[in-house]
């Protein structure tokens, strides 16, 4: 089996989602990152959480999905956010102007308990 | 990569070549002795511009002609040419969006040429006698 | 890597080139599918065949050449050709010494065309009309 | 600094001699690797260990210097022996015959204590 370049984890309990990236996003992989991604986004009062501990490179069309996302949990009364970013991807982050927009955290519980607040 | 001397890669042109060329690209990076935050800067800018080819430049073609890239090092410069054969387009005339603003608009796509820019130092995108298309890319090494 | 599509990498005839081959081939082998134990061999055949085209068919060529690989994988194969623009040599005639006994005679050198042999299912070096030579490098993909 | 593909580090004591090599050793830092080496296997009585826990890759070039300084230690009533070889490098040992007349061992304790015996 070749090793592949994206690996895709979920994790889901009543009010939590998380996805767990490891590897590289990009253009070869983002309509796996959307098929996750879309039906949890529609889920109601749930918190979806990008843990990007493992993510080592996103380009900018799975960058742009962010804040659709973002918005489309808002719509179901749920909350988006992204834990664990490297410095890297904060840089593109912040290029775009996404970093004043999403909800980024360092660990998936400052993520947790800073949703709550 | 003191003096001038040429790596080049043919790939084929689909999505996942991708994490190969960035592969290479950011090796060669490292190689010429390029700080670690220049070379996430090239990975970005290559990955983007050949991601452009592949949806863009090569929208109506079945199959894909390949992508090829010449990368050098020469005159302090670390030099990254993407060459397509596909489409042409006005990279000059070009505006590139305003963001955060830009995603306001319900935009998914459309930060690639922004991102390329703000990563190099310098980019020119020109039509080759042989009727491919060559996006230059240019990183200046200190 | 299902049906025919090809790879190119060209780099300075230089040793320094050999990690960026290497890599190459290695991550593409990856990608076929190939064993772990496979991709051993295989990267092992690649640096011998370059390392030799860097030390003898370019021994007296200044500056050299490049070198050229294509891969490629296609009826459960995976190929590789090593292209150089150096000196011919008789490779079909040419006698693999025996290994430890090798050893023993004091040389140091001489086991590069034996483990290139080894580690592949097949080898094929031929001239080429424009007068480059080509090593062909065979893997089955089962 | 681009970072090197071979690191060789020295220790040295009394009758032990460690170099410790870190990255590919092909033809591109054979050299080094020689320059590191020779003036060692010229020492009298000393164990010269070759510490291989982080080389990945090694060229026939370099596998060919092995037994040369196996048989140069001999000549100088030293000791010379591998340590922490990874499997992929052993089966290129094996196929050339290496692994028959060099000392090859699993760790560092087990080198010192076994080149004693
Ligand atoms: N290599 C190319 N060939 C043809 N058209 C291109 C190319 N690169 C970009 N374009 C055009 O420019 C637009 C903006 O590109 P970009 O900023 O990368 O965003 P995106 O690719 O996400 O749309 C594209 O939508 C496309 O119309
Ligand atoms: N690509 C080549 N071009 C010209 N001569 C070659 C080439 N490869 C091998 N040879 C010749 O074959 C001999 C044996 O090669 P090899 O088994 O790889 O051992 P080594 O390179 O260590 O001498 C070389 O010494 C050289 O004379």
């Amino acid at each position: 089996m070749p090793k592949r370049r994206l690996d895709i984890q979920i994790e889901q309990s009543d009010s939590v989602a998380v996805v767990s990236l490891e590897g590289a996003l990009d253009s070869s992989n983002v309509e796996d990152f959307k098929k996750t991604l879309e039906p949890l986004c529609r889920l109601e009062h749930t918190k979806v959480l990008l843990n990007c501990e493992q993510l080592t490179y996103v380009s900018s069309m799975s960058l742009g999905l962010l804040f659709h996302y973002h918005r489309a949990c808002e719509a179901h009364s749920s909350q988006f956010a992204l834990f664990g970013v490297w410095e890297r991807i904060q840089n593109i982050l912040r290029l775009l102007g996404l970093d004043t927009v999403l909800n980024i955290y360092g660990s998936r519980d400052e993520a947790i308990t800073g949703l709550d607040a | 990569m003191s003096s001038y001397e040429a790596y080049e890669l043919q790939v084929p042109g689909e999505a996942k070549s991708l994490s190969l060329i960035r592969m290479v690209v950011t090796s060669l990076a490292e190689d010429a002795g390029l700080p670690q935050e220049e070379i996430d800067k090239i990975e970005v800018a290559v990955d983007e511009a050949c991601t452009n080819v592949l949806d863009h430049a090569y929208e109506n073609y079945c199959p894909h002609p390949p992508v090829r890239l010449m990368i050098h090092s020469a005159n302090n410069e670390f030099v990254i040419d993407v060459e397509d054969e596909g489409t042409h387009f006005d990279f000059e005339h070009h505006k590139t969006p305003k963001f955060p603003e830009h995603w306001w608009g319900g935009h998914t796509r459309g930060a690639g040429i922004f991102l390329i820019k703000k990563c190099m130092d310098n980019v020119h995108y020109e039509r080759l006698p042989n009727e491919h298309n060559r996006l230059r890319l240019i990183k200046k090494i200190h």
